[in-house]
Formats: C-alpha cells, structure tokens, sequence
C-alpha cells in the first residue's frame, strides 16, 4: 500500500495487515526461510478483508473517502481523460472564479463541454480555489458555458466535487442564491445531452447549481446531500459531534439515491478509494461519459429537454 | 444550512409567533394589546389587523401566515385552493431528536395546514392568476416533496390556463428531513419556471420575511419581475453560517430587502399597503403586452 | 422670461431686450404714460429674434442647451409620459446602477419598456446618478429588462442623455466594453420594436448601448457624435479650447445626422429649449413616441429584426 | 477618447514602430540589431523576425502588422483577400490640425494598405476560416466606415459559406474623422456578429496589443471565444482618461491581457508561438460538433 497517504481511521487496520506481510518478506529475506505460503495467505486474506470493508463502509467513511486529500480532483481528470482541453475563463462580466473551471476538449474522440468544481491538495491551492466552494461568479461562468455548448451543439459534462456554495458576504450581494437558481432554471432549457458526475462531494444547492443533467452518476464513494452531515447534526441535533448520525439518516450514498431515482448509476472506484489509482478512476470515468453521450446522441433536442424535465419532475414522495 | 438561523432565533421569535397566532385563534386574547417586535410599543390587536399586521408605529411588517396572507392580497372570496391534500410521507424513516413524522402532525395541529405552502387560483382586481403561497409555521416553510410538488403542479396549470403565476416565499431553506429528495425540488420547480418561460407565462414572485436558503436557490428568485416585501430578510446562506465563516459580525441591515435591492436583486420592495396594487398593475401592463402579441400574430 | 435660469451666454441679449420691455412697463405704471405700442413692437421683436437665434445656433449652442441643468431628465419625462410606470431595479448580478433607470409603463395606454440614462440636477443627484455616466452594470440592467421586454411583447423606448459610459477602474474590470457590445448585439436579435430617442447628450458608445433601434430620434438641441467635442479638440487639435472647432467639424445635430440617415427624425422643442417647458417637451416626446410604435407594431418579428439590421447595415461612406 | 493615449504615447512608440518598420522595409537596415522596447536587449533582426517578432530573451510580443500576422497565422500561400480595393472617403469634410484626406494618403503611404483592416479566407492546418486583421500602423487602427463596412462583409460572407471567423484587432478606437458614422460602425459589426450568432457560426476574437474603444466596444468583445495575445492592452477608456478621471495613477498591469482574464474578460491568453495551434484545436473541436449536430438533423 502507498505509504506517502496519512491513513483514515478505519484504514489503520489494512496497514497494519500490510506492515505485517511486510515484515514476513524482510524477515525471510534476512534469515533465508521460505514464507512463500504464509506471505501468500495473509496476503490473499488482506484483499479480502479490504473487498469486505469497502463494500461495507458506512456513510461516515465514505465522507471520508469522498474528502480525502489525494482524491483527484478536476483538473487531474481533466489531464487523464480528454485531449486538446482548452480551458474558457472568466463570467465575461469582472471575474473568473477558480472554483468552477470549464472549457472544450475531446474525451475519446468526443468533443465536449467540460465543467467542474476544482478543490486544491495544498493550502495554497485550496486557497486559490476557494476550498472548491463557488462564488455566484463562478455559476455564471458555468453559465455561460453551457449557452457555449448549446449553442455549438456539444455534450456538456459536469463533474462536481463541492462542500457547497460559498457561504461570504460578497457572495450574498452578488446574488449566490439567483446565480444557482438561474443555473437550474437555464439548464432545464439547454438542448443538447448533459451529463453529471458528483466525484467527491455533492453538498447542497452548491452542486445541484451543476446538475440538472439528463444523466446523473456518482463515484462509488462521494457523496450527495441538501446539506452537509456536520451541519445537518448541528441544527437538528444541535452538536456537530452528531454528523454521523446525520450522515446515516440523510442516506448520502450512490446506493441510497439510486433507490430514489435520484442518481442514475454508480461509477466504481479502486479498492481502497479513487485515490489509490487515479488513471482506473478516470478511465472508468471516461468510459461511463462515453457511454452516456452515445446513448443520448441519437435524441433529438426536445427529446432530451422534456426527459430531463420528466426526471425532475418525478423526484419527491408524498402522500395524496 | 440556513434554518440554522431560523433555530437558533427561535425564542425571539417564538414570542412574536404566540402573540400574533393567538390573536387569530383566540376571541378572547384577540382583544389584547399586542408589543410591537420591532418598537416596543404597544398596539390594539385589531387596529394591526385592519393595518394589514403592519405597525402603525414604526412600520414594521410583522411575519404573516398564508391564510392571512391570501385574505390581505386576493379580491374577496375569489381564491380556490388546488391540491390541498397533498400531504408529507417519511420516505427517509428520518429520525433526528424526534423523527419526522412527529413533527409533521405538530406543525399539521399548529397551522391546520399539510404543509409549507397553500396554491391555488384567485383574483386581483379581477385580474386571475395562479398563487402559491408559503407559510413560515409549518415547518420553518421549509421546501419538501409536498412543496416541490404542489408549487410545480401550480405553474403546470398555470401554463396550461394560461395565467400569469405568483409565488410568495417565506421559508428558512430546504427540509433536511427528505434530503437528497428535498434538494430535487429546487430543481424541480426551477424546471417548472423554464417552462412558463419557454411559453410565455409571466412569473412573479414575492419574497417575503423571512426567505432563504433552497427557495432563494430556486424558485424564488428567478422570476421574471420580483418584489421583496419591506424589511423582509432574504438570503442564501444564514447569517450564522456566515459570520462563522468569516468570523466576523454582519452589518445589521445585511440581507433586508433593502439591501437586496442596493445589490441588485429584486426588482422593487414594496410596502404591503402598495403590494396588492403594485401587482395588479404589473398583471396589467402584461396582459395588454400579451393581447397586443396576439393581435399581431394574427 | 423664466428668471430662475442662469442665461447661457448668448441667450444674454435675449434677457436684455426683456429686460427693456419689463422697463418700459415699470415706466408706463409709474407715470401714467401710455407705451403699449413700443411694449407690443418690442414684444414682437424679441420673439423674432429669440426665433432667428435658435434657428440657426451653432453646434456649441446646441451643446450648451443640451447640458442645460434644468433640462428635463428621465425620471421627469418618466413623470409627465407615463402612466403605472414601474420600475424594475437591478441587474441580478449584486448592482443597481442608478445611472440606467428602467421599468415598465403604459404611454398613452400603450404598454412598454421604458429605459434611460438619469442625470441629476443637484450636486447630490449628479452623484447618485453618476452624472448619467453608466457602470457596465447599468447596461446589464438595461440588456435584462430588453429581454424582458421581448418575452413579453412589449416595444422598447430608450431615452438617452449621457456624456458617455464612465471611464473608471471598475468599469474597465467588469467589462464596460464587453457590456456595451454585447447590448450592441444583443439589440439587434430583439423580436420587438425599438425607438431610442437622443434626449440631450449622446455621447459615444455610451449612448449607441442603449441606441441600435428601428428608429432613432433626437430632440432638436440635443447632440449625438462618437466623442466630446472637448475630448475631440484635445486629442487631435491638443487643446481643450478648440472644442467649438471640434463641435462644428463633429456634425453633431440632429439636421446634420439625419443626411447621413443616421437620425430618422428630429422632435421639436420648445422656443429656448426643453428647459423652457417641459410638458411641452414631454409631449412632443410622446406624440413621436406612439407613433413610431404604431407604424412598427404592424410588424411581425423578423421584418423589425431585418429593418434594423438593415438600417445600420447601410450606414457609413467609403468609396470602392 | 481611447485614441488620446496612444496619441500622447507617440514618441516612444514611433521609435519601436520604426526600428520594426525598418527590418521590413529597408534591406541594408535589415541586418540591424534591434532593441527590445521591454528589456533594452539587443536583438539581430532576422532572429526577431523567426522568433515571430516575440524577444528572446524576454518574451516580449512586439507589435505586428496585419501582413505579418497573415504570414504568421495561416498556412502558406493559403489567404486569399477579399475587399480590397474599398477605401476611405471624407464624408464630413473634416479639417483638425490637418485634413483627413491628408492624413489617408499619408497612412496608405506608410503602410501600402486602403485602411486599417485586410479580410479574407485563408487556412489554418487545412482548416479554412474567414479572417479579418486589423493593422494599427493605419491611422491608429481606428475604426471608421472602411473598417466597419469590410469586417460587416467578412461576417456576412462568411455566414454564407457557413466556415468559422476570426477577428483579429489593434486598435486605438473610433476614427473621429468620421464621427457618427464611425460610431455607427460599432453597430453595423456587432449586428452582424449578431447573425452569425443566429446561424450558429463560430466567431472567435483575438485582442492584440492595443485594443481600445470603439472596437473593444463592438466586435472585439464579442467573440463566441476571445483570446487575448500575451502582454497586450485592452480596455474600453484611455489609461489617461481614466487618470484624468478618478485623479490617480494606475496599476501598471491595469489593462493588460493578463489582468483581464483575471477579471473574466477573456477566455483565454496566448503567446504568439502558441495562438496557431489554439484556434487550429478550437475551430477542430467545433468543426466536429457541429458535424454531430448535421448528423443528428438528418
Ligand atoms: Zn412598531
Ligand atoms: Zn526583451
């Protein structure tokens, strides 16, 4: 295992399992006794008990697992699976958000449009980036891109990994809360295909602002929710130490919202996270991207405008 | 997150609540003075009604619930209400400090209402339009299944009748209790607008004390014209979240409807002697725009 | 003659010769003498001067009338046209620029979207309204209600007097060249009619945001160019002091654009200008107002669209 | 007004302008060494010339020609002119310090062009597209009927063979020699960008150094795509003007391409060596859309 991540609790227990595999070869090495067989078997029983525990994990770990500092964010998936990406900066109105990045490429062949919420790895980048949280600037950039697209007939593809809209006073005055709604309302109107995948988090209306796509998918591990467990925990049960009970009781996962129609397929990660092995995360990224646009390609526009008004329409339960 | 506010304020407002709910539900309490929230003084219960709950004083617009709210802007007896037994499930089997459905069949007792929102058609000036109309006790006005679905159903049949449509917000954010599912409805409604857009149909809203949150995100603010009602506060975030974040203290006039409009967000405020008015000549100007349209089409 | 005016300097004479007249009746009152015939030839003389001078004002007169501080503004004509005139504040994005007014009204019954630029009359008004000098904010104000205008249906009016958009920091980052050419092409794919009328000053591409109309008017001493007189003189005469040179050079009247179909029509004002009665001017505006939107209403969408392309399309000289 | 700062900049620039008019016009002269007007290095003149007129040493974008940018940009002996024989007239007559007529003969004399602007189509990477590149050395690069009506053609004609535009701008502004019909010319273009946008044709905008005024204010800005080349000034009012204005000096990047992007104005910003192969993928990518788009119509 990659010794350069600081583990998450619940990792703990693989590195030691590993540490021990470790220490039979050294062992072996230095003294000469065959431990092929016993290296073998605790090897064997390692992977097993990691396909059990990430089959298992609970939403808190997912959490985890969905903000772990390695994750890959935007841009890495942007250098591992397009060609040609030529970034659009800017609302064209006094800013350009570093929050939300977007810009033409080719994925396999395929030329879209492509956005997303970039997260930095360093306090500098995350600076930079503002935590990956969006200014209304940034949802007008994003804007003005899908108008790009719509217009140029290309697939938009929307990757979002955010704890949310930025909660600032400049953002307050320049409207975060029409710059999302607008989003919403103008996407519903777009004519070509648009797909979105949460990466990491999908926390609020700060994501939903990306994703009112005809195709919705999730990372095995990231998560998606009207409000953060932490701050869920600490209005309904007033103490932020309550986060995993809110994180269980607002069924985040892919699982959970397939079973509400909310997100349409769940993309795979490698055992262990998408930040053990970027290159499989994206390629399964890219793959399902691929497969999505083909399969809406051949809809025309009112087609694909009144299903992804039709999918929203139906989301919600009640009684009548 | 910006219930959290909502919350936190809640024995202040409490208060105010009990005060005014009581003149509405009690005869004999609807005798009694009432302390004005904002200047303290004190006022003859009746004389607010007639002021429309706003305080002859200082002007300050008390909170109003939806039935209230209907009575002060519709002509007379002119409103029908659509869909009004659609009522909250517990898809999730939420359980926080107390689980969902508790609090469902509370704010169902306090209000007599199935939940946050009231829709309907009705008249201004004999003017119809379609109206959906929040309230603030049931639940915070938070936005849920019934809220998406009711306020969608409203602007389908409104672009179906072809009428112009009016919402009225007054809600502390989402429904943390449906998640995920409440979270839709933001997408839902806003769908719901694009396509009175697509057709035409003029959207008004009216953002009211207080709104934010998942309906500021939705379909509160993107109307084709929106009127803040004075001295409303109106956000995105909470103000707690945000001092929070920028561990700072916000100016006190910060997210009123005042300011919104100084930042560009609403098109007018309007005090709630002149809404009635203001919007029945707003639904005016367009209806002869429309017929005009018409004509020419011809 | 209304005293409360400062005179320009050549309307002194026309304040001396009633000044005589006033004379000549303080006279006739305290002695008895009888002067009615030289009051009455004088009377008639003054109105024939007053006639011949503001027929034949040179540009640099015309500018002075057109920047007369008591000339009508926006919000005045918005009073004395307009009936329910609501306005609607904001661009949606954090401003209200105040320099760019706009709402909707009904003229005559007519229902429109009335839209201008609002100079103030005091030192605390100028301010407030930027001394009509726009933020690109206030044209994205103005590009918001024209989309309005359009999904309803409603003609569009401009009423335009402005020293030009401001030349500020902020303005240059939040795009004051993009806003005012995106108005420019934005203008030109509105379904509606549009009339812009020149109310005072017009005064670069300041003005011509607000300006690419089916029919554009200007008052009979208002002023239209592609520069200031005085920033004309000090580029290419350096020197400030030529601007009357520059003014003539310029052509900047109403007589002089409509050769050049640049202008469709001059609308009247009062003998000494708008200042001298401003209900007069207002309903001189208005009268030409209704008529243009009943000559262009009986026209369907893309015949207003082709007329207005067309319209500038034709414009300038060149020889080939 | 934007003209006044390259007017009151003149000096310095007619010693660049000249040392670079030099090189191409004066064999003997072309051997030369030559300053760079950023880092005072000495440069041979010929390296300049490969180096696409960008200095070596300091990566400093020397101001070009339309000729050169042609030669620069499209594929060999792919560009075919249109246009241009349309040259200026004087409608209004105009005399400042000197008359316009004068001042036409003298621009055409120093630059062998009709006006301030070449159009035409031309190839990049076998890709054709309608181009149209504004030379500075003409009277400032300021826009005037001649400017207008060819660029207005270019778009048009372009629409009619449905393949991509790329503006390219220098600029000082409006030619106030033809004041109002100058102004006018910002309309004419943008409205034809207009219906380039209706037709969906893709119109890409590069700013070069400078780009001011009425041209920043039209169909500069206006690009489906605009990419800024490195180090160049944009921006709609003089830096004087504005000094003169808010009483203060200036930033010294204010303007420039990169505090533009910094404040979202551009899309992108390009060093000279890299601006071929970034419209070359952008018209590529595009091309391939809409391509998708013909296929899904059928
Ligand atoms: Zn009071
Ligand atoms: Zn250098």
């Amino acid at each position: 295992m990659n010794k350069e991540f600081t583990p998450l609790e619940f990792e703990k227990s693989i590195y030691q399992i590993e540490d021990k595999i470790e220490e039979l070869k050294n062992l072996s090495t230095r003294t000469g006794i065959d431990l092929k067989e016993q290296i073998s078997t605790l090897t064997k029983q390692a992977i097993e008990y990691k396909e059990q525990l990430y089959a298992n994990l609970t939403p808190t770990q997912k959490l985890q697992i969905s903000r772990h500092p390695k994750r890959p964010t935007f841009l890495d998936y942007v250098e591992l699976i397009t060609e040609n990406f030529i970034e659009m900066h800017g609302d064209r109105k006094g800013t350009d958000d570093r929050a939300i990045i977007g810009g033409i490429a080719e994925i396999q062949g395929q030329p879209v449009m492509l956005i997303g919420t970039q997260k930095g790895k360093t306090t500098k980048e995350n600076i930079k980036y503002n935590f990956g949280m969006p200014q209304p600037e940034g949802y007008r950039k994003a804007l003005r891109l899908f108008y790009h697209a719509d217009k140029f007939n290309m697939p938009i593809v929307t990757l979002i990994d955010t704890p949310g809209a930025y909660p600032g006073i400049k953002a307050e005055e320049t409207g975060q809360g029409i710059a999302i709604a607008e989003n919403l309302r103008e996407m519903a109107k777009l004519n070509v295909p648009i797909i979105a995948i949460i990466t990491g988090e999908g926390c609020s209306g700060g994501a939903l602002g990306l994703a009112v796509a005809n195709k919705v998918f999730m990372l095995e591990h990231s998560y998606y929710t009207v409000i953060s467990p932490e701050g869920c925990a600490s209005i309904l049960w007033r103490s932020a130490e309550k986060a995993s009970d809110a994180a269980q009781a607002l069924k985040i996962t892919a699982k959970d919202l397939m079973k509400y129609n909310i997100v349409d397929g769940e993309i795979k990660e490698p055992l262990g996270g998408a930040h053990y092995d970027h290159k499989l995360t994206a390629k399964n990224l890219s793959d399902t991207i691929i497969k999505s646009i083909e399969e809406l390609s051949s809809k025309d526009a009112k087609t694909l405008k009144e299903e992804r008004y039709q999918k929203f329409r139906k989301m919600g339960v009640f009684c009548e | 997150m910006s219930l959290k506010d909502w919350f936190a304020n809640r024995k202040k407002r409490r208060l105010e609540t009990a005060l005014v709910d009581s003149r509405v539900c009690d005869d004999e309490l609807h005798k009694l003075w009432v302390k004005c929230y904002n200047c303290n003084s004190s006022l003859i219960s009746k004389d607010l009604d007639k002021n429309l709950l706003v305080c002859p004083n200082c002007d300050y617009h008390f909170r109003i619930n939806a039935r209230t709210r209907i009575e002060q802007l519709l002509d007379k007896t002119s409103f029908e209400e659509i869909n009004a037994k659609i009522s909250p499930a517990d898809p999730l089997d939420f359980v926080d400090t107390e689980n969902y459905k508790n609090r469902q069949k509370k704010a169902k007792k306090k209000t007599g209402l199935n939940d946050a929102v009231i829709t309907g058609f009705g008249e201004i000036d004999g003017q119809k339009l379609a109206l959906a109309v929040m309230d603030f006790e049931y639940m915070g006005g938070s936005m849920g299944s019934v809220v998406g679905e009711k306020v969608t159903r409203l602007i389908e049949a409104a672009i179906e009748k072809k009428l112009p449509i009016l919402a009225i917000t007054s809600s502390g954010g989402a429904r943390m209790q449906e998640s995920a599912l409440s979270l839709m409805q933001m997408a839902k409604t806003s769908c719901a607008v694009a396509k009175a857009n697509e057709e035409k149909i003029l959207y008004m809203t009216l953002l009211t004390e207080p709104t934010f949150g998942g309906v500021t995100a939705s379909f509160g603010t993107i109307g084709d014209i929106i009127i803040a009602e004075q001295g409303a506060r109106i956000g995105f975030a909470g103000r707690r979240v945000i001092e929070q974040t920028i561990r700072q203290k916000l100016p006190s006039d910060f997210q009123t409807a005042e300011y919104l409009m100084k930042y560009g967000q609403v098109d007018m405020i309007s005090h709630r002697k002149e809404l009635k008015n203001t919007i029945s000549n707003i639904i005016k100007i367009h209806a002869k725009s429309t017929k005009h349209q018409k004509k020419s089409k011809k």
